[in-house]
């Protein structure tokens, strides 16, 4: 009888050991909470809702007249990338099949603000308030949601520069 | 280290020549060298499980030999030994050997089931008691379904005495480790590999050409066909609410597709590099979808896994004391005919559970093994029924009824085959149903299908492809196809060769495929 | 004999059983034939057929059958 | 058994020759497409007796003219210069041409240091496939490939371009067995203008540090010009977009200070050099045209001629005759693509 207990714990032994070893790998499934589902971030200007990957050609319509537009061959390949200032902020698109698309928008002075009010000028706090956290006296904030990126860029606590950058697959 | 990989040709390579240079009683070390290099290069973590499997089954293999050979050697040296004393020790020994047995399949079947069911069961139980229990997420090392149930396979025989134990723990860890079968198996048996596995192989030109042609043809039917198909299926898979109706025949047709070109094309492979080495490995596909019904299905794909289940799982339950037992009282309460069935049907189901859930750890597959089960007993019950039809109908014998059969047996392994594509039992169900409506039909036709990454010239590729599978399928029915090339003339020997490897090159789904005129001027 | 080719041809009447020799060779019994047998001897006959006695050799004729039967009747 | 091991001599070779046919074919021709993918094989046809050899992205081989160099001032010159051509592809590219020459002058573009990791696979492509075999080759390949790549690829191109077989054109047909020749020496000419018109200003970056990648390679550059006695110069094509950040540009300035290298920004030097953005860019700023590119030729090869010493070898007959023949292919090219302007309003071909 004592020979058959001790064959067992030896059996036990051997199963926990092995298992031990099972480090924690990433095949199997993991949770597919894909990133942050927060809403996207856009920007708003008059009647014309801005969101990142969208069609440029109606928001152009909605925003009317620009200040001025520049074009240049796309340097990441074919189609144009073509910049359009409003004073208060740039569009930017660039081509994909035969459309333009937004690529980004850049808010160049204090006159016009996101959605959650944040500008050039406001404070770090007032950006933690409206997106959330970022690393202590960090000179830049990324915020990322479904298509777009939103990047604020401080100097010495004061926001200096806001962009929603269009997050294209590389 | 995938098959599908330069790497793995290289690996191939340097091995092939080492083992025809070296005198040929190195060759099966440098196989077992081969095999756990191979299994390092894919999963160094690893090589432990697969060490404790090879190294337990050797140590009870070997105390089960020597409780057998003790008895032996006890009946023999007693002459005037009585019946009962014979008897006694011969039981003796059989519950000795029972007991190591036990032991043996604790371990390894508890490693298995702990390293690949644990999240399903926390899932479950999360599922059932609203529990919030965090997955382990266990790491699965590579092969770990095929070499444990090869291992067990080898211990049950040896326990039954069917033969020898192999003494040689080297010898036995390269039964284990062959590296050709630790992918996909075949789950091989040891009396019938051992007899090529450690015996010395003479460089016959024959047999390693013909093993490489076998592997080339498993190459083309995984790089041309299999992978090409992968964007198609997952993006339909994947995008349940977007793709529904007429896409979703389009899943089962391309899924079914992809997945006998794989899983076939890697058993090629897998035999074809084994030949190479002079070994030969156990068929593990016989033309399946030629097969008229279910029952006929399951004797053609997947041999080795049929007949290991059936060895080992089905044929001992349904002949046990318990079962024994349960049959008589079915047959006293349900009379003879009813009765008769119980203990069949129950063995079978528990099977198919078993099959079920040995696939993959998760409800979809279970459901799959009990849905094929089902089908099976109907088709048994409706044997009377059909036996009546064939007198009576003319028609039911030509060939035209043939075909018929192979396709309905093709559809019905297809949709059953569908609930893995899926993995949720409830999309499933809800998503079949919607091939009848009208949904996605019309847009699918005008370019619905180019969505998925693959253009038309893709589709043409793989329709060629089926018609070529269908061809080799009915040349393969009188012969092995290797062996009919082998009897043609030089030239159009190796005109076929030489196209078959051009094909493969040039129209493989692999690496960077992206259309090329594209490539310079595509849009990031 | 007689009683085995009585259980024989019960479970499988198109069978001939006479004098076939390939009953499992040309897959003419499947498994749930081999099964019915079995059952069958164990309830008629008393004999407990081991798993491990399930092999081609003795199911591939009524003959082999009939000598395992014998064989495990006087173990 | 001789028999046998004959025929499978026979079988291997027959299949290795249709492999690399199939390959020939299958590989881009840069003839009639792309162009820009011939200019990094076009170099060893013209390997030799170059006294300056200039290295950069589209910087370079759009904005300097070595015929004008060779026809002002008598300066033998090369561009090796492709597409986004990264740091480190510079470095190796330059390593490459002293296994045939060592040019007296090395001039470095520096606008590559904004790229500190490999950016992608088919710009990679377009620099290395028309490189010579090689150690350099190798080594340039490991330090780009992104992860999605392999050496494999390189080595054997069919790998990677088989995918390309319905998409043959006559294009690939013309030029199985011949190449096109486009450049001038590495530069790539184009006559059209467009007025660069107001550029928008630059979009501010969280962070300007340029990665250490970019100096480890720049490093080398120097060290190898240094080992060999060559002069390394630094510049920065007069661009207006993208934008060359004033950040960047102090760093270089640093670093330039740092080993007592010559650094020319030619941005601030528009006036000097007569560069105006309305006649002499053919993409609103981003390159220049041939007018812009003789004229910044003009200013760069008195710099070469006073400050670097590089002699006029106008003298050396053999010389003269092959760059008369440039002389005139450059003529040639410069002739009809001012006819299809006049013709059709746009320069949309080299030849």
């Amino acid at each position: 009888m004592r020979k058959k207990i001790s064959a067992v714990i030896a059996l036990v032994l051997v199963l926990a050991i092995t298992l031990c070893a099972c480090g924690s790998g990433s095949n199997s499934v993991t949770p597919n909470n894909s990133g942050s589902n927060t809403k996207d971030f856009v920007f708003k200007s008059g009647s014309a809702t801005i969101a990142m990957k969208a069609e440029a050609e109606p928001l152009l319509k909605a925003l009317g007249a620009y200040k001025n537009s520049y074009e240049a061959p796309s340097c990441a390949f074919d189609g144009m990338d073509k910049i359009y200032s409003y004073g208060g902020f740039d569009l930017m698109t660039y081509t994909q099949n035969g459309k333009d698309l937004v690529s980004g928008v850049v808010l160049r002075d204090d006159t016009v603000e996101t959605p959650e009010g944040i500008a050039i000028g406001s404070s770090a706090d007032a950006v933690k308030k409206a997106y959330g956290e970022f690393e202590k006296d960090a000179t830049s904030a990324t915020y990322k949601s479904e298509n777009c990126k939103l990047l604020i860029i401080f100097e010495n606590g004061v926001v200096t520069s806001v962009q929603y950058i269009a997050l294209v697959e590389k | 280290m995938s098959f599908v990989s330069l790497g793995f040709l290289l690996f191939l390579l340097i091995l092939f020549v080492l083992y025809y240079a070296l005198p040929r009683r190195f060759q099966w070390v440098l196989l077992l060298a081969g095999s756990l290099v191979f299994y390092a290069f894919a999963s160094p973590k690893y090589l432990i499980y697969i060490a404790v499997t090879a190294l337990s089954t050797w140590f009870a293999g070997k105390l089960i030999h020597d409780a057998y050979a003790a008895r032996d050697a006890y009946i023999k040296d007693t002459p005037d030994i009585t019946k009962e004393d014979k008897k006694a020790c011969k039981e003796q020994a059989k519950k000795k050997g029972r007991r190591i047995l036990v032991c043996c399949l604790i371990l390894n079947l508890g490693i298995l089931a702990v390293c690949k069911y644990t999240d399903f069961a926390i899932g479950t139980i999360n599922s059932l008691f609203g529990t919030d229990i965090a997955f382990l997420r266990f790491a699965l090392p590579m092969g770990i379904s095929f070499y444990t149930f090869q291992s067990m396979g080898y211990i049950i025989d040896v326990s039954r005495g069917k033969y020898q134990a192999e003494l040689n723990p080297a010898k036995f860890a390269l039964f284990v480790t062959f590296f050709p079968q630790l992918v996909q198996g075949p789950i091989s048996r040891f009396d019938q590999l051992s007899q090529t596995l450690y015996s010395e192989h003479e460089f016959e030109a024959q047999k390693i050409t013909q093993g490489a042609w076998r592997a080339m043809w498993g190459f083309f039917k995984k790089m041309v066909v299999a992978d090409r198909l992968v964007p198609v299926v997952t993006g339909i898979a994947c995008n349940p609410d977007k793709y529904a109706g007429g896409y979703v025949l389009a899943l089962v047709f391309f899924y079914t597709i992809q997945l006998y070109a794989d899983f076939t094309g890697g058993i090629d492979i897998t035999i074809g590099v084994a030949k190479m080495f002079g070994v030969d490995l156990a068929e593990n596909f016989d033309r399946p979808f030629f097969s008229k019904n279910i029952t006929e299905f399951w004797r053609r794909w997947h041999i080795t896994m049929g007949t290991w289940f059936k060895d080992y799982i089905f044929y001992p339950v349904s002949v046990s004391k318990w079962m024994l037992k349960v049959s008589k009282w079915s047959r006293a309460k349900l009379g003879p005919q009813l009765g008769k069935r119980v203990p069949v049907y129950l063995s079978t189901i528990l099977v198919w559970l078993a099959t079920g859930i040995w696939h993959g750890a998760s409800w979809n597959f279970v459901v799959w093994g009990l849905l094929n089960c089902l089908v099976i007993i109907i088709s048994q019950e409706l044997e009377p029924l059909y036996a009546k039809f064939h007198e009576k109908c003319a028609f039911s014998n030509t060939k035209g009824w043939d075909v018929f059969q192979m396709f309905r047996t093709f559809w019905l392994m297809a949709f059953l085959r569908v609930l893995d594509v899926y993995r949720n039992v409830p999309l499933t169900f809800r998503m079949v149903p919607t091939i009848f409506s009208s949904k996605g039909w019309s847009e699918m036709f005008s370019g619905g299908m180019l969505k998925f990454g693959l253009e038309e010239r893709d589709y043409i590729i793989v329709a060629v492809a089926i018609v070529i599978f269908l061809i080799v399928g009915i040349l393969q029915g009188k012969k092995p196809v290797a062996e009919q090339l082998a009897e043609k003339p030089l030239v159009p020997r190796y005109l076929i060769v030489w196209v078959l490897i051009i094909v493969i090159l040039v129209f493989g789904a692999y690496g960077i495929g992206f259309d090329a005129t594209q490539f310079i001027y595509n849009q990031f | 004999m007689e009683e085995l080719m009585e259980i024989l041809t019960g479970i499988r009447p198109d069978v001939d059983f006479e004098n076939c020799t390939t009953l499992i060779d040309d897959k003419i019994l499947d498994s749930f034939d081999i099964i019915s047998i079995i059952t069958e001897l164990n309830s008629e006959m008393d004999v407990t057929v081991p798993a491990d006695q399930i092999i081609p050799e003795n199911f591939n004729s009524a003959k082999a059958l009939w000598a395992m039967v014998e064989k495990l009747q006087d173990e | 058994m001789k028999k046998r091991i004959v025929k499978i001599v026979i079988c291997v070779v027959l299949l290795a020759a249709t492999l690399f046919l199939l390959q020939k074919l299958l590989v881009p021709k840069y003839a009639t497409t792309n162009e820009e993918g011939i200019l990094s094989s076009e170099y060893y046809a013209n390997a030799g007796n170059n006294d300056v050899l200039f290295i950069g992205d589209c910087e370079v081989y759009t904005n300097f003219s070595p015929v004008k160099l060779w026809r002002d001032y008598g300066i033998t010159s090369y561009i090796r210069g492709t597409p986004q051509q990264l740091t480190w592809q510079s470095y190796y590219l330059l390593e490459d041409t002293l296994r045939y020459e060592t040019p007296k002058v090395v001039v470095f573009n520096v606008l590559a240091m904004k790229y500190a990791e490999p950016q992608n696979e088919a710009y990679n492509r377009l620099t290395l496939d028309g490189m010579k075999w090689s150690r350099t080759k190798l080594d340039a390949v490991k330090a780009s490939m992104t992860d999605e790549e392999t050496v494999a690829s390189y080595i054997f191109p069919l790998l990677r371009f088989h995918s390309r077989w319905n998409e043959l054109s006559s294009e690939d047909i013309n030029y199985l067995f011949r190449t096109e020749k486009l450049s001038h020496n590495g530069y790539l000419m184009r006559v059209d203008a467009k007025p660069a018109g107001q550029v928008p200003d630059p979009v501010p970056l969280p962070d300007y540090t340029i990665g250490h990648k970019c100096w480890e390679y720049l490093d080398k550059i120097r060290e190898t010009c240094e080992q060999k006695g060559i002069k390394l110069v630094l510049i920065k094509a007069p661009s207006l977009y993208p934008a060359w950040y004033d950040q960047w540009d102090k760093q270089v300035v640093e670093y330039a200070a740092k080993y007592g290298l010559e650094y020319i920004n030619f941005y601030t030097l528009a006036d000097e050099t007569g560069i105006d953005y309305n006649t002499d860019t053919y993409d609103a700023g981003l390159h220049l045209n041939l007018s812009g590119a003789e004229k910044l030729s003009a200013w760069f090869g008195k710099y070469l001629k006073e400050k670097c010493g590089v002699e006029d070898r106008r003298s050396d007959a053999a010389l003269a005759a092959e760059w008369a023949e440039r002389e005139e292919f450059y003529e040639f090219m410069k002739e009809a693509q001012y006819k299809q302007l006049r013709e059709e309003g746009a320069v949309t071909r080299y030849k």
